[in-house]
């Protein structure tokens, strides 16, 4: 939160024009005191002046106490990342407050609790000390609550001050507060209460502005985790297990708000869906593989420590083909790690997760819309493959309110997969549960309790022929690895394929999941300062298919960004395409915050500088 | 008496109309004698009498000598043998996933007690409806014979090594939990497995049955708790009993008088004709445990018979609220919400 | 064991002159029948003869009764690698004796219970029935006792028929039933009774012969499993937890044994050693953690689904600095896979496993005497590196009798690592627990019980700073990480280089653990068949150092050779060193049973006949 | 009465020569009000009261609210925060190295009977010394409040979700598992805590307290069995009691004839001073578990005390017959045999 760094799209002290919709606004709070709701109002209102806009709420892992930052980026042309620079800061937390100053580069306002002690001697800074704590006094009489109506107060500082319309903030407090009519109230006057003040205290406003434009069209606010629960509930999964860990459990929890509309039998009043807290994730993923293997659209959602514990689970859905869906919001570890911060840490741990020769689908969302879109495929997938099928999002994705466009229904009958009911079992010749008879290495299942007596067989994971019998025959092991090698590797035309960008240019960057909001910042930022036209590959899925591999050879070298490490998806395309290993270069980028653009633009910059072109 | 009369010269017959060949499995692979095989020959006894249909059934297991059992009996019927220890939680899931399922899971005592108490503790807390067996030999088969979780404080391994931890008792903890139908057996006592194993199948949540079943390859020995002679020496049935489904009528002997007859809520009902220790009414859970810290451990008693019984226990698929139809045939029409609802969520997101 | 081939070795039937040391017998037999003591005995007495063997038992995952064979490689050329080829075939399985003689090749002798339902027209083979049934009645009289001694009858007809000499039979006897007098008096009887039997009734002998020779000097005979007890225990591992897993039970049942007369102080009887039968492998790695941060010198054994079930806490071990040693003894997988089949499946989940950037120190035995010394070694790298160190050992090294150089006694203290004691502790300036002092990236410790009061700190598995202080600072938290790479990374100098052979050939292979016996041969096979000469790398642990990849560049190309589906040594190369991954090229084995040269010749001469050369 | 006399002007010191705030942690980062840290602050006073030296401690935790006071006290000892459930492996492990190490384990009620629970259950059947607390308040705090598996069945979340499954009783768990020490208490009761505490720390094996610790902000609102207001409406210590160490002498309160003394084999002695329902004299095992049986989960009972204690219970290092001197200060010259038995090993296998 704190190396300053000189802020690139803001202008230092002595430039005086106003900088419109271009902006960062960074709020440092104590964790717990309620400051989530007037961050997520400013976000909104801005949202609803047709800016677009993004917020990243990087909170400690504590119920209240600890430090915590929520940074609101505003920008005319779409630019979402997170950026490192601070135009705009609110310190109202006594802990980091010189910290949140030394911070900001040159040319930032900063607003501060006037309460608050802290050396405002920095003449490049334009310093704003408000006397929060007086002005809650005045609209809030209730002692016990003024600690969460402050913040209210800065939000009302900060809309004049950068001119957000206030109608537009009182709109986004309705929203916070429909069913809360008092406590509407109250907030409004807070926020009122600070756009005052500001306006009869503030004489020189800030150079950072913002006006209505008309970028947001129909589009929505809401995090990842929220989507992908969406996704789910219209992909027709009927049993969903989990155990409570960050940044996980928001996505169960969404779940189970919807289904208590959308699942519950208006007749009947009984449930369409079964959603159960496990004792812990080996219990979680034990019933989904359970409930997959009888029939149900099954998923479990889960962070990094969940994927360790589910470990034995996968290989065993793996090896004895059940379907179900694993959702893991990837938070930063190893062990225990940072838990509320974010990365793309797992990626190579669930691609060949378990012991002996594994190989599982993933699917890596970049937007709301791919939460949405794959969650719901990922159901169809399942069953399809006959497998566990992993979405790997992020914390970043799961948890941060992003726009998206509404989300789209869709008509299609469920795919359910190959499965035999006991009308086409009777007809079936010689039916073998691992038997390939579609040259794609997807055998035919049945369903336990299917009647008519010929569709029974032993599920185990342990060596098994065709037929589903026991053995530890060799060549029987042998040709059954063999089958599973060809149905995951052939699946890749099931699978949502790489989305290309630009063509031609001999440097290519190659990314996925959230790492695509900064990368296409990046690449304009290279594009505009360096003249360094990139070509672009965003992966959506594994196994990747030839195109990929073909991609990156049509490219001198390819830069692959990603948010861990150990450049673990770099490490994966040289499993799977060793040919083109030499031509990738990591970018990497693992302190536990969203990936911006510089991080992405200066690494390609200095590789470049050291390569003959 | 369950089943009905043989057809004139065929081979008998239950109420769905099959034979017993046809609640058969594959040839057992375990040792000759094992414990194990006396309980599977005893579950297709069970199945066949109380005529249900192989292919609602499904076998789950975990990993052992035990837990391969379940291939070797109701070959009609979907088995699962899982990973070690965590059979509980798939058998949930597959529950959840079709409900109609007639579930049995077949576990070891290391399976169960050792790395399973875990998922064991948790299955019983949400009463599954799974008819779970326990073949308790003290040891681990599959693995060459290491103590397990309940092998008894004192007992010895036939190369001498003792074993000095105290026993897990999972009736005492099977009752402690929750659970609703609770018993324990021996695999040399037929008569009263099949009886047990009957009325747990007119059970609707976890029927748990600690089967005594020894191990005749690593722990048969004198200086074994868990051995067929020290079964046999030891076995104090604290009970006779019969069950009798809900499709006969009892048999003269259960109307005397003697016998207390416990109704089960899915029709059949159990009688308790013959009371060797005191009269235990299975209904009586402070009784069943007092009994059990009495008696369990003590050299001279091997208590078998229902312990506990629970007529009125909700399973968790009625916990859950879950409708009538398997979760698992329904399709999009039933599952995906409306065009309206989505864009209803949609506009709650604007 | 049935796929029928040309015997290489073996001559046709019609070739009449005998073969001398050079043979591989098989029998088969029924799991529980106690024939394990019986294959032992021949093992031992051509052992004794001086002639190099090697011994292979594929038994199945079940206690008695089903199908079992064990494979005896009598070769004077020391090739012990699994052969293909059975040249003297014993057949005791009703169950399988149509299989296994179906499978031999032409020009084996085949000696079969006469009792056996088989057909023995096949023209090609030498067919000897032997009334087994008949003869075990007139040596044995107690008939539950039969089923047993019968084996002891084949080996006595094996014995003559080969030219086996008896007191050597004997002697192997002796030492079997060192304990058990009658036994040993009724099991010589049947030894001679085949002998007797043999002499008398069967005319032509064997072609295929052995003879007294001198190449086994000082050597003994033993399995991997019981080499690591006795490496551990001069490693000085006090702390040792399991969950018995096939095949790795056998390791710490052997410690137990070890520690029996080995660890208990002469004087008070008590113990210096605590050996844990954990209720889990979950468990069984808690606990060695524990203890490793305790300070004790710390180990577990286990195998593949073990692996799966301690991955959560690998990760801890990792990002907390815990040292403890794991052994893998792998098997089939995945899954249950098959538990008593032999595999190389374990390598690219261990190298990085749990989720978040990890990379474990592995060690790869291939023999018994690294079976040893690198189990010794582990505990003292665990130890200087502050890490879980993986040794990885399989089924086949593990379980099989192996002959092996003596076992060498080290007088060293044991490396301890940097731990600090009161007094260095009271001396240390500014100490913090993960403080990168000597540039290596190896913090200093201290252990639970200093006195003096300096020393305590808090582990934990999330983020921390150097002074072991929580923290959530993304800095703090990618400083570590950076140490923690360059720890692991740096450590390369402390492991088992790598062991090269040969030099300036354009085609390397590589290989690694029990994988090295076939590759020897093969080596010879293609220099002798095809005229081509290779060189060769054997990789002895991870990370690799730099000489691996300047060793893979020497050669146009490189064939890694592996028992697995899928390459995981590839991977992992490639992974290290992306810049060699297009000259890699896989040699994959996969059917569970130990690899054998001819499937490396093979597979290399018909990828070789593809590559201009 | 267990701490030296004051030195003239001095703060307090313990026998050891500490004060207070030799035994202090860094400082709690819990919400405000949080049950955890008063149990923390208890602790620190049971440590000084009974002078264990803080560099002979460790401190073991998994992952939770709870999990995480382990650094706000006794900053001089070494703490280990595990991964989530399975501190009690981890504590095993450390106690085997070095039995010298005083060990306290504090975890939650999601990390002991949840996820935790296999741990829990083998870590009493070892019996392995150590002092372990569960901070119990129904939910899993840290994860912002869903239910944990002691909740009681029919209480409600703040938003009104039910908890219809049953709770686990860690108490009657505990004593059916062998463990023998088995306490139960309440954060709001200090006095009760800290003497039950200090008995803890003079006891050999495993001694499980199990502690109502109130989660403020998830779980103290109406509704909940395990709020500030539920415990102390609904508290019934089973008898008053007081901690003697052995380098004390009892207050004259303690010797009138009415108290109860239980004397520990490490030295102290438990004194059971008044007695409230019926003396429950903690070597009773049977009337342990009745009490338990009877009362938990009643609507209007919550007993807080020590159930039972066996103090002649034999823990896991005695078991394995460890050597005196921790493991961990063993060097080559005690752990490593000499060439020759190499060499008769090597024989053996020649
Ligand atoms: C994760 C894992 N650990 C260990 C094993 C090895 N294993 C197979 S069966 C078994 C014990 C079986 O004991 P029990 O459940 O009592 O069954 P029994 O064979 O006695 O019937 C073990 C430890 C395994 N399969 N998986
Ligand atoms: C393997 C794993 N799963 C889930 C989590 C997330 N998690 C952290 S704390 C916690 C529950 C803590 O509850 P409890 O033990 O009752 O402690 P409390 O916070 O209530 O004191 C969970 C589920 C985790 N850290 N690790
Ligand atoms: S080893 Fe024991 S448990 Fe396994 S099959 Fe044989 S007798 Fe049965
Ligand atoms: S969330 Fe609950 S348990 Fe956690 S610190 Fe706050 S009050 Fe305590
Ligand atoms: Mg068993
Ligand atoms: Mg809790």
């Amino acid at each position: 939160m704190s190396e300053p760094t000189t802020a690139q799209e803001s202008a230092t002290a002595a430039h005086p024009e106003p900088i419109v919709n271009r902006l960062s606004i960074q709020v440092a709070t104590v964790n717990g005191s309620g400051s989530q709701t007037a961050n997520n109002t400013l976000l909104r209102a801005l949202f609803q002046m047709g800016i677009p806009v993004s917020g990243k709420n990087l909170f400690p892992s504590n119920i209240a106490g600890l430090p915590t930052w929520f940074t609101i980026r505003a920008n005319e042309q779409g630019y979402i990342a997170r950026r490192r620079e601070v135009d705009l800061l609110v310190c109202m937390n006594p802990q980091t407050v010189q910290d949140d100053i030394d911070g900001v580069p040159a040319g930032a306002t900063v607003i501060l609790d006037d309460s608050l002690k802290a050396d405002t001697s920095r003449a490049d800074l334009h310093f704003i000390p408000a006397p929060f704590q007086a002005l809650v006094r005045d609209v809030c009489p209730v002692t016990s609550l003024r600690r969460l109506v402050v913040n209210m107060i800065y939000v009302g500082v900060v809309a004049d001050l950068i001119g957000i319309e206030v109608p537009e903030v009182h709109a986004a407090l309705a929203k916070a507060f429909a069913a809360k009519p008092k406590a509407l109230e109250l907030n409004r006057a807070a926020v009122d209460a600070g756009v005052r003040w500001a306006r009869e205290n503030v004489k020189s406003k800030s150079r950072f502005r913002v006006a209505r434009m008309d970028a947001n069209g129909k589009k929505l606010l809401v995090d990842g985790n929220t989507a992908c629960a969406i996704g789910a509930l219209f992909g027709g999964v009927t049993v969903a297990t989990w155990y409570p860990i960050t940044p996980s459990s928001s996505l169960t929890e969404a779940l189970i708000d919807l289904a208590r509309t959308h699942r519950r039998d208006p007749e009947t009043g009984k449930m369409k869906i079964a959603i159960v807290q496990a004792e812990d994730e080996l219990a979680a993923i034990g019933m989904v593989v359970g409930a997959g293997w009888a029939g149900a659209r099954a998923m479990t959602a889960t962070s990094g420590p969940g994927i360790s514990l589910m470990s034995e689970f996968v290989g065993l859905a793996y090896y004895a083909e059940i379907p179900a869906v694993l959702f893991d919001i990837q938070r930063t570890g190893p062990s225990t790690g940072l838990p509320t911060r974010t990365m793309q840490g797992d990626v190579l741990f669930c691609a060949y997760n378990s012991h002996g020769d594994t190989k599982h689908p993933c699917l890596y969302p970049a937007n709301i819309e791919e939460a949405y879109d794959f969650a719901r495929r990922s159901l169809d997938l399942a069953e399809r493959l006959q497998t566990l099928v992993f979405v790997l999002s992020d914390l970043d994705l799961g948890m941060n309110l992003w726009m998206a466009e509404p989300f789209e229904w869709c008509a299609d009958e469920f795919d359910r997969g190959k499965v035999l009911d006991a009308e086409a079992l009777a007809k079936a010749k010689d039916w073998g549960r691992y038997k390939d008879v579609d040259g794609d290495g997807i055998p035919w299942r049945t369903l336990p309790g299917t009647p008519g007596g010929a569709g029974a067989y032993f599920t185990r994971g342990s060596g098994h022929d065709e037929y589903a019998r026991y053995t530890e025959s060799g060549e029987a092991y042998a040709r059954n690895m063999d089958r599973l090698k060809r149905k995951i590797d052939g699946c890749t035309g099931l699978l949502p394929g790489p989305v290309a960008e630009g063509d031609g240019a001999p440097v290519g960057i190659l990314a996925y999941g959230t790492s695509h909001h900064a990368v296409c910042e990046a690449r304009d930022q290279l594009r505009a300062e360096e003249g360094l036209t990139t070509d672009y590959l965003r992966v959506r899925s594994f196994p990747f298919g030839a195109e990929v591999k073909e991609w990156i050879l049509r490219h001198e070298r390819v830069y692959v960004v990603e948010q861990n490490r150990d450049g673990q998806m770099r490490a994966v395309l040289g499993i799977e395409f060793p040919e083109v290993a030499p031509r990738l270069r990591s970018v990497r980028h693992y302190d536990g915050l969203p990936l911006d653009a510089r991080s992405v633009s200066e690494a390609i910059q200095a590789a470049e500088k050291g390569t003959p072109r | 008496m369950s089943t009905e009369a043989p057809a004139a010269g065929g081979p008998k017959t239950n109420r769905v109309g099959l034979t017993v060949a046809d609640y058969r499995g594959g040839p057992s692979t375990l040792c000759k004698g094992c414990g194990h095989d006396v309980i599977t020959n005893t579950i297709i006894s069970a199945f066949f009498e109380m005529g249900v249909e192989p292919h609602r059934v499904a076998k789950l297991s975990g990993i052992g000598c035990s837990s391969k059992t379940p291939a070797y009996f109701l070959n009609r019927a979907w088995g699962f043998n899982a990973v070690h220890g965590r059979m509980p939680s798939v058998a949930t899931g597959a529950m959840l996933a079709n409900r109609q399922l007639v579930a049995i899971g077949v576990s070891g005592d290391g399976d169960t007690a050792s790395i399973g108490i875990g998922q064991f503790v948790h299955l019983l807390r949400r009463n599954v409806p799974l008819l779970y067996i326990v073949e308790n030999n003290g040891v681990y088969g599959l693995t060459k014979g290491q103590f397990s979780a309940t092998a008894d404080e004192g007992s010895r391994l036939k190369n001498g090594t003792l074993n000095d931890l105290p026993a897990i008792d999972l009736c005492t903890m099977a009752i402690e939990l929750g659970c609703g139908f609770v018993a324990r057996s021996f695999s040399a006592d037929r008569k009263q497995l099949l009886e047990i194993l009957k009325a747990a199948l007119a059970y609707q949540g976890t029927a748990m049955i600690d089967v005594l079943s020894p191990c005749v390859t690593f722990n048969n020995h004198e200086g074994s708790t868990k051995s067929y002679d020290w079964g046999r020496d030891h076995e104090g049935p604290i009970h006779e009993l019969g069950f009798v489904p809900a499709w006969t009528t009892p048999p003269v002997e259960f109307k005397d008088g003697e016998a207390v007859e416990v109704p089960m809520p899915e029709g059949g009902s159990i009688f308790i004709q013959r009371v060797e220790q005191g009269r235990h009414d299975p209904r009586d859970k402070a009784a069943a445990l007092r009994l059990l810290q009495e008696h369990y451990q003590s050299a001279d008693s091997f208590l078998t018979g229902i312990f506990y019984l629970d007529p009125a226990s909700q399973s968790f698929v009625d916990r859950l609220e879950l409708t009538d139809d398997p979760l698992c045939g329904l399709g999009a029409g039933e599952l995906r919400p409306s065009r309206e609802a989505l864009e209803a969520i949609v506009e709650s997101l604007r």
